[in-house]
């Protein structure tokens, strides 16, 4: 049955965490990026309304409540529209907790869901991508190989947010040739965490290379068992949470530059009087809403229990280039003053290129 | 299927999402035979929007073309010139109106004149004209880019003289610049506008589901995993084609759902129709480059759908009508503030 | 030495063609698509500016002129600016005439330049592109075989111009890996000439599909002789042809709305005075110029006997995507004008797509 | 080699060729320094242009920042409120000028001002106003996306002094609308335009040839032979941007040589900035993309293209602005008919 409307209690937790976001980020976000630091105490207030651990069972430590994709992908749109370093950041352990929650074995779940899903936010992680051109996360180059009891690791991942201060990480890894996941404790020897990293984008956040030279966990660390886990699925949930942030960074964008160009006089008129103006700003509203639509679509098919590897393939896609040309839209509407870091737009420009580069650094 | 006013309002919600998909179905065979259908097209629209039991009784169950544009009057619908004057019991009517869509088909024809040139928009009304009556010419057919299975034509009104009853909706000429009754005609188009990106869907996926198959036929491989720059050309051409129909699809079931939904759409119809609009015309346009001398040879269909989807991006109002009111809306801006 | 400006000769020979355009082209292109037809005596009209054959020495029955691609190219722009399907009739048996003067074996040229350098237009031909999804020049797929004192061709070609009246064509085929021209005459048994071709544009020219099938020509017909040809060279010649060809049917395409949208009035104004028009015009305006001038670097690597393969590449690239973008705009400014066919926009539409598919259909 | 104008007057022709093409090359290295290089900027292309004998003995040698932006007064640069006032034999200046390239490092600062607000463009000329002039202050500078190397300033002007021979040209205020004077300080942008198309070139050239380098080192093949479709995406995406580089080279370098040669270039200079502009944005966003994780770290270059290719886009006239000049010029239209 197709439906676009939001269910009463999907627009409650969006409204929650939209008002989460007017408190404690959208007037610290410029100083977050400049400082390229987040407050704990931010995240903290984030991390008590319980969306990274709402669907892991009670006795566990979370909330037993029903998985919800469409849900997830609401609030990361919201928290993204506010600042996506700071999304990143407040869902970083869900990139651990869920993955175990979902495809870990009986054992594994004990073992690590109630380390994360206390009441202090506790960060955990997981490494997918890779640092080399070309680079894809289905394809990977960091390999585990089977000795003795233990797995050994040998590789070099990228991007992976919390690294340094991380008690665990989920590490991607082909056995075989087939991709896998690997429960790695922060201070296993044969790994290294290198200096933060700096990028284009995303200032604000804690991003590291992780290198591992033959790095021995052991045997009951791979996810899933012998097994081993559905990592698609992964890779799907981190497409789509990804196509949710794209389109909350546009529509940030959307949002700022519609105020500012109906504000702003030049040659006697508000600018957005002219239609090369109106027509970037109706340009960028449609497709902000293309892009929620596709990722809303994406997430459905999860949430129904399908496979959403087409569906999922395109929202990141989709939003990829879009977020793109609408943060871009957004600069160019400012003109000069798109230029400057004291608007957002500038931030929204930079973080709005790690859409399509970005894998794995978020999920559902 | 296809004419969903009277129906919906019989059997409740949901008809207007439905006829978006039916019409993506049809249009996916064939544009032109879809606007060639009996009964479909905006003429039909209007009358099933805004006419009487008794005019119900007599038209509605006629086919019924739209006539609104003319030779100095395209995007500029307020500025048409034909004109109608109440003579006794009859209307006497005086204009020339260009692409009508199944002019010859129909039986009738929707011919928008104005009944009092200084009330401007005020003084437009919109009046069923039947095939035959005296005065009322058939002036020629055009040959056109594409959808070329159906018929538009030019029609020449010379002292067509129609009955007094034949008017849609009040005779009342409103003074205001915008009057209800303008816009009452307009929402029509708030209606049609999904229908039209309808019709883009389906012509942009014929396309594309072609292009797929004959790529596949010469080692193209698509696999929804693998990341979309290690790709070959043709195939991350086709994803990105894949992405935008599908986003214009979109577009056009959420503005479906909301008019279902008694929800006011008038932006959101043209979003869709924006959106579908262009990313119809590129996409088939691409879809011939890709498939090389298959794509410009009419052996195939191809080439075909790179014609027909180009009057997606033109009729029932162009990409930068819909970008204008677009624009407006969102941005709460008049039609004197924003031009 | 960067120069942009035409030498005195070369304005000449533009203003020659832009005369015949205008006197025999202009008023007629629309009929000619019509009825799918171009009057012989207009094109004999234009065979007797003398454009095809000024570059033979004058014992074969030519001027002895210089070669220019670069006037070439001036002529070509001129021609196609007036009718694409025109264009290419005009310089049908370029395609056979120059190859075979510029790489043809002495007997070769003695036997068949004379044919074809007389004062009558004869058709002759030149036969590259293959009909398949993914057909490329440089790899192609007819095949020539060395079966005792003959060649013997196999496959298929299609968009060959004036094949079913061709006194004599070249064909392209892979000999040993190698691609090489062959001189087929037009009787040769082996050879089947289809009907005439309905494609997208071009309905006044005459186009066909061409089957060889154990095709046997003589040894002597190798173009260039035993040491074959420098292919690649009537590759890039070929490619910066049909950027000359696009550029002209844009700047048709261009010049007709340019006029068009300053008289067009709505809402009580040209509708040039609109922002989306104007700049779509603009963008058009500059695309234009920018085609011509991809087109002539190109050209004047060809002129000064450089290897063009860069050049020519990115001339046919960007004009092939530019015509498509420049034409598409060309409707798009006229509405609902430019999709019915009075006008000639529609025409450039569907022939400004042929610019990146077509292949082998014009040369310098 | 990047101050054309003084010098072209001596060494003949075709300096302005050169000089688009020295700035190619600077830029390939970084576009910050080249903003930073003394006297490189619209304040000493200013003074080059109009000075007198007396004042180029004065300022020929002092590196000349350029002030025209206001808070209110950005692409309408005929709205500035900067006043002058002649007091004895000082003007006397208030106001305040933001994005203003070099204003730490500058000597001097050519300052646009009014004269008479009543007389519209008329009023406006320019004034060298020396760094220590009483009333000359630097507020702060500004943190950017891009260009980091560069300082950009802004400067308040509270009373500040300067000697009366400090205004350049003429102080008699024109009264039509679009006057001599105000045409000729614009004019400074006709030559500038294609220099500012030139710097987009070199930091389009040096994101390519980067990411060019890379994709072959992970087996990227470029061969100029075959068939674009056929190859891989990333080799198409590079083909389809080295193309356009060429082609945003090609219309500066024509637009470099028609002042070379004494032709009118304005609608030229401004098609080249135009096409740089965003061509130079849209290829370094790609490089970044094609490039992945290579193109997201600050470890290479390319994530600074990109944030530094933004601001061609933008700098002395918004692509927006191009295409309005492009427009007019190209379809012969007034300011007042296309706004």
């Amino acid at each position: 049955m197709i439906d676009f409307a939001m269910s009463k209690e999907q627009q409650m937790v969006r409204n929650e965490v939209a008002k989460l976001v007017k408190g404690v980020v959208v007037d610290t976000a410029h100083d977050m990026d400049e400082e390229r630091h987040i407050p704990p105490a931010a995240i903290q207030k984030a991390w008590e309304l319980g969306f990274s651990i709402s669907m892991i069972p009670e006795s566990y430590g979370g909330f037993g409540l029903k998985d919800s994709p469409v849900e997830t992908a609401l609030i990361l749109e919201e928290l993204a529209c506010g600042d996506m370093a700071f999304a990143l950041a407040v869902m970083l352990p869900s990139l651990f907790i869920h993955p175990i929650a979902e495809m870990g074995t009986e054992d594994q779940k004990e073992k690590y869901l109630p380390l994360y899903c206390g009441e202090t936010y506790k960060p955990c992680t997981l490494a997918i991508q890779e640092p080399h051109v070309g680079s894809d996360p289905v394809d990977l180059e960091t390999t585990a190989e089977r000795q003795g009891k233990a797995y050994v690791l040998n590789g070099k991942k990228c991007f992976v947010p919390g690294a340094a201060k991380a008690g665990h990480m989920l590490v991607a890894a082909a056995l075989d040739g087939e991709n896998n996941l690997f429960i790695v404790s922060g201070d296993v020897p044969g790994m290294t965490v290198g200096a933060k990293e700096k990028n284009l984008g995303l200032y604000a956040l804690d991003t590291f290379e992780v290198s591992f030279k033959d790095c021995a966990i052991p045997m009951e660390n791979r996810l899933g068992g012998e097994d081993g886990c559905a990592y698609d699925q992964l890779i799907q949930k981190s497409r789509v949470a990804m196509a949710a942030i794209g389109t909350g960074v546009s529509r940030a964008s959307l949002e700022f530059v519609k105020d500012y160009a109906k504000q702003r006089v030049q040659f006697g008129e508000p600018i957005v009087h002219r239609q090369s103006v109106a027509f970037m700003l109706a340009e960028m509203a449609y497709e902000v809403d293309a892009m929620r639509l596709m990722t809303w679509k994406a997430a459905s098919r999860l949430e129904a229990g399908k496979d959403a590897a087409r569906e999922s393939y395109l929202a990141k896609l989709y939003t990829g280039e879009m977020a793109m040309k609408v943060t871009d839209y957004g600069v160019q509407v400012m003109g000069g003053h798109g230029y400057i870091r004291d608007y957002p737009v500038e931030r929204y420009y930079r973080n709005g290129r790690g859409i399509s580069i970005l894998e794995g650094i978020a999920t559902l | 299927m296809t004419r969903p006013s009277t129906r919906a309002k019989k059997e409740g919600l949901g008809k207007n999402l439905q006829t978006v998909i039916a019409i993506e179905e049809l249009c996916w065979g064939d544009t032109g035979l879809l606007l060639s259908w009996p009964g479909q097209g905006l003429g039909n629209a209007a009358i099933d929007a805004v006419a009487t039991e008794e005019q119900l009784e007599r038209f509605g169950d006629k086919w019924a073309a739209m006539a609104i544009t003319e030779p100095e009057a395209g995007s500029d619908t307020a500025s048409i010139t034909t004109t109608a004057e109440l003579d006794g019991e009859e209307w006497v009517l005086n204009g020339e109106k260009i692409f009508v869509t199944a002019a010859e088909r129909s039986e009738a024809v929707v011919v928008w004149a104005t009944i009092d040139k200084e009330a401007g928009r005020g003084g437009i009304k919109s009046f069923v004209v039947e095939k035959g009556s005296p005065g009322f010419k058939l002036d020629h057919l055009e040959k056109k880019l594409g959808i070329r299975a159906s018929d538009t034509g030019t029609f020449v009104l010379n002292n067509c003289r129609i009955p007094k009853d034949n008017i849609l909706g009040s005779s009342e000429v409103k003074k205001s610049k915008t009057t209800a009754g303008f816009k009452g005609v307009m929402k029509t188009f708030d209606n049609t506008r999904p229908h039209v990106a309808a019709q883009g869907l389906g012509i942009a996926r014929a396309a594309l589901e072609f292009t797929k198959e004959k790529l596949e036929e010469v080692g193209a491989e698509f696999d929804y995993r693998k990341s979309p720059n290690n790709i070959k050309s043709r195939e991350k051409d086709y994803y990105l084609m894949e992405a935008n129909l599908e986003a214009a699809r979109l577009l056009t079931w959420r503005a479906a759902w909301m008019a279902d939904n008694g929800k006011r759409n008038s932006m959101e119809a043209s979003m869709a129709k924006a959106k579908a609009g262009r990313a119809g015309t590129l996409l088939t346009q691409k879809c011939c480059d890709l498939l090389g001398p298959v794509g410009f040879s009419c052996r195939d269909l191809a080439e075909k759908w790179m014609r027909d989807a180009k009057i997606i991006d033109i009729f029932e109002g162009t990409g930068q009508i819909q970008h204008l009111i677009v624009a407006r809306q969102f941005l709460g801006l008049s039609s004197k503030e924003l031009k």
